[in-house]
């Protein structure tokens, strides 16, 4: 008989170090410092704060979020109490216990640099990690909040680019860029983002958008018309977008859609990405998620005889 | 019903009070007192209301007229429809000889409670006479008015001494004001009363995934709105803050 | 009580009758005549051949198909006989018993036209509609087949100007130009084959692509590692898309994707379609699928006192 | 197994003929006899097979040695690993006195019939002694060379009336060479002895979806392989054409 395994689930993302590579992507629960510290504690590697903007946004009208039998639809809308409120919210953050993201946004280059200064030291890197966030993320990628993301344009090449460079002069913090599954080449743009300064890609934010509609009110469902499809119906295009990213850059990948389960865990690693973001999961497996999907992972690699992370990280390229 | 929205139509306009309104809807649903609704309205809004009746063939729920969407909501007429998807949140825990304390909004949870439980003691708490809701459900209920207009003068929590010798509760329940259940919460953890409270949060998504909803380390849709004693005296938040639309904490 | 009501099914595209709206998507099924006869006796308001190239194809190597638990993903690669067995195959196409549309694909301009060459009086309008094609397809949209859709940059607007103008010079026929829904405005796009022709937009192709691993293999499924994504997953995005285009334009919408149920279809056309494409619910309700869609949107209607597809058209929009 | 891909590994390799190996797994799958899997080489193709060995603990199918594919799985040892999906398809309908034919690949099929139903006769056909397979599984199998270098000489098409006098079957199922299959059919239809007959042809999906397998109005892998004397009468395919990889109509 073999002599029993030491799995080691510990994964690196620019050199921040979790115990486990799952990650709460932004826009679920990240709203209070408290909730953060139930999913930390509930098992996740690393949590991400709801989108913060320079000033606070009401976000759309109900319905914002809603369940199909293939994902789940949302048009939040942003809405979240602006930077002020948020960072005297998120001040002593390292209560949380595990690295915290911050996810910042804006309509223009400028704004996201006003988001930046009123984080202040929580974003500063001269600080000792555990009183300040671990890695500034923008996402360039919502597709149903007019102002920001592709609705404004983000996710083309030259609004990346522009951005980026912009994002990368006034913070020293690793930098995420989160793009959206739905432009023409992905690769490309996770290129521009590396060369703008990027140090790794989230990939990806919801897709489409999509609508669903009450054939008995004979209207489109979310108060938005249209909403951001995630969760299983995603799935197969997050995997495909970091597979295809993963060939073109150097720096590591966050793969984020549709994951709930260690195997999807694993095969969105295998694609390429270093660790992994898990949303809409939520809703089947509660917040306990984050530890099923790592004991799944476990399981899956004493099985396996894989001992580490890196044996699985790109596998599916080989 | 279910994640599902669907479209339902009113059968049954009940007037409970001034600008308080009960609509029944002739539908099934699986369902345990204190759960909740979400209520949408195409092209106003969908909000988190209490199901306030509820029988093997029909359900309803019971209207504040306060804002724009309550205002939309009560002035509806039989025939009308709304969507709804549900119900969502725990419910209570039934178990010994209990009361349960009730006021405003809160009333519509602890009257299923108190349909299923005939032998709970309700205890209902108002401004005034005209605004006491379910008169005809629960003639046995206990009232209190701010004025003295209708039952005894005072809040309910100012004679819970005085109800807790009477009856000796093994378990009082509470879902109404914030202050008021605080109160309540207080006095059975001094006097080793068993306690649950069903708190009121805005709720957007009502299924545990967008954090508006949240009290502390809680998400009031999910793993409440019901919570117990031991849970609520660790809740920080609890009579103290809440999240507005936009997420920012404001007072309670 | 109310008399009962009488619910009429007859859809109408481009002036081509059908007894009821539901269509059999090209790629599904569509290999013979008898197969074709089986669908429509099945239920089937009109069927499609599978998409035809001048010369035959073997097609992408097995796995091609792929159920995944929000849908499918394929890679077939357009296997298919070429234009003269099809030809061959589709004489006296009358006794398919309902209208029969030809997806005809080629990887330039010419290749399109040599296919109509090549099917000769199937593609005349001169001769007797029950002796011929009723429409003739053209995607432009595939997500997986190197020479052809989006892999060849069909879906520009450039390329399907192109294309919809030589097919519409060279064939009389109504012509559905089939969109994909991978594009950043799908809206431009069918007006720009309207523009250019078009008698009516079908819409979707299937999506991504998308990409499956087998963990354990660690490896792409697809033989073609990636493959276009339809089913569930693919519904409120192209429910999106036809509520899109329906703003749009002024010609008829052929709605597919992830319809399997009446309750679907009727979204679709509440969104803008005039008649629906079925293909992956085959797959979990069989062949009587078609029977089956048209008898619960039969039930809906009766039940909503909805006597015509007309009240149910673009009922979303108002 | 599911409509997923499984990765199995061969854990015994059986020598059943010339260029015929079985392939046994231990996996468990429920499974009736005539019901196919599809199986996954990674970047080589993905193609049909009959299970030709099932217990409650296993699995395996016979390989014949013939192309690029088979060429790839005959060469595989114990350890080694495939993918495969399924099963898929119908199986035989088992009731009365019965008979079933084989002649190659088709065996397979009948093997795991004749396994649950002890009573059926067996018949096989085969080129040559070296040929047959199976042999130590059924020693009660009646077989036929065409060189008469073992059982009988000729086809055991040649000999069914005189089967049939002997036995007086009930139901005569068959699988193997179209052209045999056809013949066992026709005789079968005179004799008003009941059919079913499994068939072969190209597959791509295994799933009903994609057109590949069909023969006339029939899909092979999902409405087959196994079909009754009164559908394949009606069959004008049969015996005739199937589909090639592009779909172009050959002649079987
Ligand atoms: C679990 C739960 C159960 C509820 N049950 C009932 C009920 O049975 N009957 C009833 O009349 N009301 C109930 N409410 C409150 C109700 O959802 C809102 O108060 C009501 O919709 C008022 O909205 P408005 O637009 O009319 O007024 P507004 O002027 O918009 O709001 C008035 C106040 O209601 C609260 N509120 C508004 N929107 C929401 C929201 N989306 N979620 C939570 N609170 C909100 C806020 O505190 C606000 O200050 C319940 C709320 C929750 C959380
Ligand atoms: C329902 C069914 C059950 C089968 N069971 C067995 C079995 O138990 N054992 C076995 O050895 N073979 C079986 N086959 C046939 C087997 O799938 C192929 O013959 C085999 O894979 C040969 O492929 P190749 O690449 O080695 O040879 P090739 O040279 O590619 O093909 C040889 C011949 O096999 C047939 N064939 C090839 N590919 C396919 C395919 N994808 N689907 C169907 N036929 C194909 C063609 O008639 C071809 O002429 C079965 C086929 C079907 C349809
Ligand atoms: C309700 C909801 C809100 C979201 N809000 C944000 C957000 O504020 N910022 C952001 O970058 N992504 C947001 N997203 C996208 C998610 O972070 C994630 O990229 C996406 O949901 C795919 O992952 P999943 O399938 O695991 O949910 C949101 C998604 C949902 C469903
Ligand atoms: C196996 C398969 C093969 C397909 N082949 C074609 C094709 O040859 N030509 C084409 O225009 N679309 C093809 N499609 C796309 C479908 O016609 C349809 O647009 C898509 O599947 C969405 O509809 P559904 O969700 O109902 O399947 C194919 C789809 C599948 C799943
Ligand atoms: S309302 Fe969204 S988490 Fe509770
Ligand atoms: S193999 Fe695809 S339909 Fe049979």
């Amino acid at each position: 008989m073999k002599p029993p395994m030491t799995i080691n689930l510990s994964a690196d993302i620019c050199g921040i170090k979790l115990v486990n590579p799952t990650i709460l992507p932004a826009g679920f629960l990240g709203t209070t410092k408290e909730i953060l510290k139930r999913v930390a504690n509930s098992g996740a590697g690393a949590v991400t704060i709801k989108s913060i903007s320079s000033v606070a946004r009401d976000g759309h009208k109900n319905p914002t979020v809603l369940m199909y039998e293939a994902g789940m639809l949302n048009a939040v809308g942003y809405s979240n109490p602006g930077v002020k409120a948020a960072a005297n919210e998120f001040s002593n953050i390292g209560e949380i216990g595990v690295p915290v993201i911050a996810s910042i946004i804006g309509t223009e280059a400028d704004d996201f640099l006003k988001v930046i200064d009123g984080f202040g030291d929580l974003l500063s890197k001269s600080k000792d990690s555990s009183s300040r966030f671990s890695a500034i993320e923008i996402p360039l990628s919502c597709p149903h909040t007019p102002g920001f993301g592709t609705l404004a344009g983000q996710s083309t090449p030259e609004a990346t680019s522009e951005i980026v460079s912009a994002v990368r002069k006034k913070c020293g913090l690793p930098l995420f860029v989160k793009l959206s599954p739905n432009v023409p080449d992905i690769s490309k743009l996770a290129m521009v983002a590396q060369d703008a300064g990027a140090d790794a890609i989230t990939a990806v934010n919801t897709m489409g958008p999509g609508m669903v509609i009450n054939i008995d009110a004979r209207e489109p469902v979310l108060d938005f018309k249209v909403g951001g499809v995630s969760g299983a119906a995603l799935r197969p295009i997050a995997v495909r977008c970091v597979f295809d990213i993963y060939k073109a850059v150097e720096i590591p990948i966050i793969g984020v859609g549709g994951i709930s389960s260690g195997r999807d865990a694993i095969e969105m690693m295998m694609a390429g990405a270093s660790t992994v973001g898990i949303g809409t999961a939520i809703y089947d497996r509660g917040i306990d998620v984050f530890k099923g999907v790592t004991d799944e992972m476990s399981d899956w690699m004493t099985n396996n005889g894989v001992g580490s992370l890196n044996e699985i990280i790109g596998a599916a390229h080989k | 019903m279910s994640e599902q929205i669907e479209m339902v139509k009113i059968c049954k306009v009940i007037e409970e009070a001034e600008s308080v309104r009960t609509f029944i809807f002739s539908h099934k649903m699986d369902f345990a007192p204190g759960q909740f609704i979400m209520v949408w309205i195409p092209r106003i809004d969908e909000k988190p209301f209490t199901v306030s009746y509820h029988t093997q063939e029909e359900f309803g729920i019971t209207v504040f007229r306060l804002g724009e969407f309550t205002k939309r909501l009560y002035s509806m007429n039989v025939g009308d429809q709304i969507g709804v998807r549900g119900p969502y949140g725990n419910g209570f825990n039934v178990s010994g000889k209990a009361c349960a304390i009730g006021g405003g909004v809160g009333m519509a949870a602890i009257v299923t409670l108190a349909t299923e439980r005939d032998d709970i003691v309700i205890v209902q708490g108002a401004k005034t006479a005209v605004s006491l809701l379910y008169r005809e459900r629960f003639p046995n209920m206990v009232m209190f008015t701010d004025d003295g207009t209708e039952g005894r003068r005072g809040f309910p929590t100012d004679y819970l001494s005085q109800l807790q010798e009477k009856h000796k509760f093994e378990k009082i329940y509470t879902c109404g004001p914030e202050i008021m259940m605080k109160k309540v919460l207080d006095f059975c953890l001094s006097r080793g009363v068993q306690c649950e409270a069903s708190l009121e949060r805005y709720m957007k998504c009502g299924v545990g995934v967008c954090g508006q909803c949240v009290c502390d380390g809680f998400r009031v849709c999910t793993d409440g709105p019901v919570f117990s004693a031991d849970v609520l005296s660790k809740i920080n938040d609890f009579g103290r803050y809440s999240l507005s639309k936009s997420g920012k904490k404001v007072n309670v």
